[in-house]
């Protein structure tokens, strides 16, 4: 017992409080511009697909899921809006025609905004229909992605971004899509379903490239900060590894007992 | 200020009074942790009521003002199975075999079905869409067979070998992607949790 | 010998309609949809009114009267859907979101950042051959799949040093290939127990 | 060459085969055992060691979606328990959990086959929500925060519960479920907070993500979806529904992969034509 700390708990009370430390003072930069995050290659896949959408005269799909705000996934369905407005600016500039179905009835306005806004500034908003280009199908899971199943067996897209949260209905629309030809770039943060966009996609935003993608896309400064400190904890999580290895293997294990201090 | 501040203060405090039970279990923090442990299942326990609620609004609506009449049949058929659960539920009680009985006949089957069903999809993607057509496709493919392979209990009758790949290949290629990913996940969860308590991501709060 | 129980005739159709919109979406499996909906709110409504009345109710009648202000708080979620008091239902997923992140934080900190590191820091030498290969591999499938998510440090993806993030994602490709035959398993098995319901239980075509 | 044609065949038959195949081993069964692999070991070991009388912390934390799969493993390491003479403490995190119980207890019969009595030998809380809040709470003061089982019978009047206060009295903390949230949660609080023996078990899809905890130590246990079920059965020498399920698996997945080949064989022989 250390000052009241358990055995095997005072480096994780360390590390939490460095953590608060590191994580604010990194927020503080990032308000001051001090950081920039790298473009993914993501970012590029999304606009070759908007390309194809247009050599080929197709529409190009971007779906975000059905995550709602006040769900413990928000931050996916952020991370996707984001994309959404960097496809439509895309589609408003290239000419492409946008298809962005909803299902959550918080998301919906947000997302109509967004892309209203893309168009607008493109000075393209006449060539806009909300009601038929952003349709709210449902909010229950099986009705959600047959409907999209049926939209896309019916217009046969040239492509289809697909970045937020998604769960079982994953596999559908992965599949669908794919048979039905469309290049597809998806992107998810929730573990289980990554290996059906990793396995159909024709590119995978791995996990947290979508949140990159999104402080990238939005150079939203806390979330900038935030990914900084995020990187900051990593390479110390590489450090200590690397430094750790070799000091264990040449037998001296002072890493490893001070980790499980 | 009770509108925003409060709320955010409440997050900040009911998520330290954790921190600190873990950090520092002192018989104080202890008993007061007790006291919110128990609280918080209570408030968990009202807001199972939302689903329930949501659904009264969208169904009520659509049953109003859906144009195709199935849609209107369906809407009151959900809204009339809701009630009536929670009837034999809240008066017979959940462990009643009345209960039991609908859990058995309806709820069991559908959700049992529902997600099992993707197997058919699964199969028909793996005949029409999982191919080796780049780089990335390839590798995936490459260990999603020999996994597959490796379940099979008959594939490791005939040679032990598919058994042991399948097993070399989770000890050794998932234990270390997947240990990057972890801390990855771990990272990116407590800067969020730190972000959330100290009122910087409020998506939670509901905008308005 | 076939099922007399009208409850397992009732599952059995259920387990078939919600089959039926693998091979096409009909209209059998909407209705299949909407019960499912509709059962499962009306369950998570009997849930919260029997953990309110077990974890609540019973604290006040023992005599805590301090368990009120759950019991308020709880009532306040519901001003959600008010219009101009909508903010008093801030109070109680303040507290919720609050609890739930201290009581994830506190431990990810430990079991998802630390002891992840020090299971990677240990010696790269096992006792046999193939156990220090397997070591290492693990070893620099940790490191690089964590470069990967290096997104503001240009550095590591330049040059000599983006072969780390190249690795990285090779391997979390070949990891998520390993997840994926698990998935398979996973969607098959959980139909094969339909299977076994349909062809034991209600057709009994197969010995109990 | 009329090779791509093999990738020709049409949706409905590809899928009509699969439910051929699931059919023909549950009226044939082709009886091959799974072999015992290392996670299934330790969960069994964890509880194996334990001496009659000690206490076993189960948790229910899945519904009918993990029920054909989930199902069978509970009845496996219940009947283990009982078999141990063990005390066992139930309760559900997730929301069906409270009308699996049942349906689990059938299959068990602690009351005829290992005269276990409720109230001494076992006993079933209920479902607690709130998931971690829950887990904490139980662990932390189980009388304050369970103070009634499942049918509202005040806890105080089961005379087990009298030296079952919290979790210094639990010895092993085994759960099965499909939610990560849930599987995450136990490491949370009942390995990192209370440092309990914690033995998990999912769906086979979860395991690559949670693999991590199973390694570092974090888990004892892992239960990989049917697999670990099937190898459960096994162990303890009880054949039940895990065993019936992985024996379906020959066939269909065999199938599955002869497509994934069908598959790819057209698609070269296909390109192979465009590129000449």
């Amino acid at each position: 017992m250390v000052w009241l700390i358990p055995e095997g708990r005072l480096t994780p009370f360390i590390t939490l409080i460095l953590m608060w430390i590191i994580t604010l003072i990194s927020i503080y930069y990032g308000k001051k511009g001090k950081f920039s995050v790298r473009r993914i290659p993501g970012l590029d896949k999304i606009e070759e697909a908007v390309g194809r959408a247009v050599e080929m005269g197709k529409p190009i799909f971007d779906i975000i899921g059905m995550g709602s705000f006040t769900s413990v996934y928000a931050p996916q369905t952020v991370a996707g809006l984001s994309v959404l407005g960097y496809v439509s600016k895309l589609c408003a500039e290239k000419g492409a025609k946008l298809i962005a179905p909803q299902a959550a009835v918080d998301v919906m306005p947000v997302a109509v905004e967004i892309v209203r806004q893309s168009y607008a500034e493109a000075g393209k908003l006449d060539e806009l229909d909300v009601d038929e280009q952003l349709p709210y199908l449902s909010g229950t899971q099986f009705a959600w992605a047959s409907g999209i199943i049926g939209m896309a067996a019916r217009l046969k897209p040239a492509a289809n971004v697909m970045i937020g949260p998604f769960w079982a209905e994953s596999m559908m629309f992965a599949e669908t899509f794919a048979r039905v030809g469309a290049y597809q770039v998806a992107g998810t943060a929730r573990l289980y379903q990554l290996p059906f966009f990793a396995a159909v996609a024709d590119y995978v935003l791995i996990g947290e490239e979508i949140f990159a993608a999104d402080a990238y896309l939005t150079k939203d400064p806390v979330k900038i900060g935030s990914l900084f400190s995020q990187d900051v904890y990593k390479l110390i999580a590489i450090l200590l590894s690397v430094i750790g290895a070799i000091l264990s293997t040449a037998g001296v294990k002072v890493i490893v007992d001070v980790l499980s201090k | 200020m009770y509108k925003r501040e409060i709320p955010l203060l409440i997050t900040f405090l009911s998520g330290m009074v954790a921190v600190l039970e873990y950090y520092f279990p002192t018989d104080a923090t202890k008993n007061a942790f007790t006291v919110l442990k128990n609280w918080g299942i209570v408030i968990a326990a009202f807001a199972l009521g939302f689903g329930a609620v949501n659904l009264f609004i969208v169904y009520g609506r659509r049953f109003r003002k859906a144009p195709n009449p199935v849609d209107r049949v369906f809407s009151i058929w959900l809204l009339v199975l809701l009630v009536i659960t929670a009837l034999v539920g809240v008066s017979l009680s959940s462990a009643s075999d009345q209960y039991q009985w609908i859990y058995n006949s309806i709820y069991l089957p559908l959700g049992a079905t529902m997600y099992a069903s993707l197997c058919f999809y699964m199969t028909a993607g793996a005949y029409k869409v999982l191919r080796a057509k780049t780089l990335d496709s390839t590798l995936l493919l490459i260990t999603a067979f020999l996994v597959i392979l490796g379940n099979t209990p008959l594939s490791a009758a005939i040679w032990k070998g598919f058994f042991s790949w399948r097993m070399w290949i989770f000890d050794v290629i998932v234990s270390g992607a997947y240990r990057g990913i972890r801390i990855g996940v771990g990272i990116g969860s407590i800067v969020l949790g730190i972000r959330t308590l100290l009122g910087m991501e409020t998506g939670y709060l509901g905008r308005r | 010998m076939i099922a007399t129980d009208i409850s397992i005739w009732i599952a059995a159709f259920f387990t078939i309609a919600a089959t039926s919109y693998v091979f096409k979406d009909n209209i059998i499996f909407k209705f299949a949809e909407y019960t499912f909906i509709g059962v499962a709110a009306g369950h998570a409504l009997v849930m919260g009114v029997e953990n309110v009345k077990k974890y609540g109710w019973s604290h006040l009648k023992g005599g805590e009267i301090i368990y009120i202000i759950p019991f308020i708080v709880g009532v306040l979620l519901y001003f959600r859907y008010h219009p101009t008091y909508y903010w008093l239902y801030r109070y109680g997923i303040a507290f919720l979101v609050g609890q739930g992140i201290g009581l994830s934080m506190r431990g990810m900190v430990h079991t998802d950042f630390i002891k992840q590191i020090a299971a990677t820091a240990g010696p790269l030498v096992a006792e046999t051959a193939l156990g220090t290969l397997n070591t290492i591999i693990i070893f620099i499938l940790t490191i690089t799949s964590l470069t990967h998510f290096i997104f503001t440090v240009k550095q590591v993806h330049i040059g000599t040093m983006s072969w780390l993030p190249k690795i990285g994602r090779y391997g979390m490709l070949l990891a998520f290939g390993a997840a994926f035959g698990n998935t398979v398993m996973t969607r098959f098995s959980q139909y094969q127990g339909r299977m076994l319901f349909l062809l034991r239980d209600w057709l009994g075509i197969v010995a109990p | 060459m009329g090779l791509e044609k093999v990738g020709a065949l049409p949706r409905w038959l590809v899928m009509t085969i699969v439910v051929v195949l699931m059919a023909i081993p549950l009226i044939k069964p082709l009886g091959i055992l799974p072999v015992i692999s290392e996670s299934t070991m330790d969960y069994y070991n964890a509880i194996d060691q334990l001496k009659p009388g000690d206490v076993v912390l189960f948790d229910i934390g899945f519904g009918s979606g993990g029920y054909p799969t989930l199902g069978p493993a509970s009845i496996a390491i219940l009947r283990h328990c009982f078999s141990k003479d063990l005390k066992v403490v139930i309760m559900a995190t997730q929301q069906e959990g409270a009308v699996i119980y049942p349906l689990i207890m059938d299959k068990v019969k602690p009351e005829e086959v290992y005269g276990a009595k409720y109230g001494e030998d076992y006993v079933f809380l209920g479902y607690i929500a709130g998931v971690q809040t829950a887990m904490a709470a139980v662990l932390g003061d189980l009388h304050s925060a369970a103070p009634v089982d499942y049918t509202g019978k005040s806890i105080d009047t089961l005379p087990m519960m009298a030296n079952i206060k919290n979790a210094d009295d639990i010895d092993v903390v085994a759960y099965l479920t499909t939610a990560g949230e849930i599987a995450e949660g136990w490491v949370y609080q009942a390995y990192s907070r209370y440092k309990k023996t914690t033995c998990g078990g999912w769906l086979s899809m979860m395991t690559p993500s949670l693999k991590p905890y199973y390694d570092t130590g974090a888990l004892t246990g892992m239960l990989d979806g049917i697999r670990g079920a099937a190898e459960y059965e096994k162990l303890i020498g009880e054949p039940g529904d895990a065993m019936k399920t992985t024996d379906i698996l020959n066939l269909t997945q065999l199938w599955v992969l002869i497509l994934v080949i069908l598959g790819n064989i057209a698609f070269f022989a296909a390109r192979g034509k465009e590129v000449s």
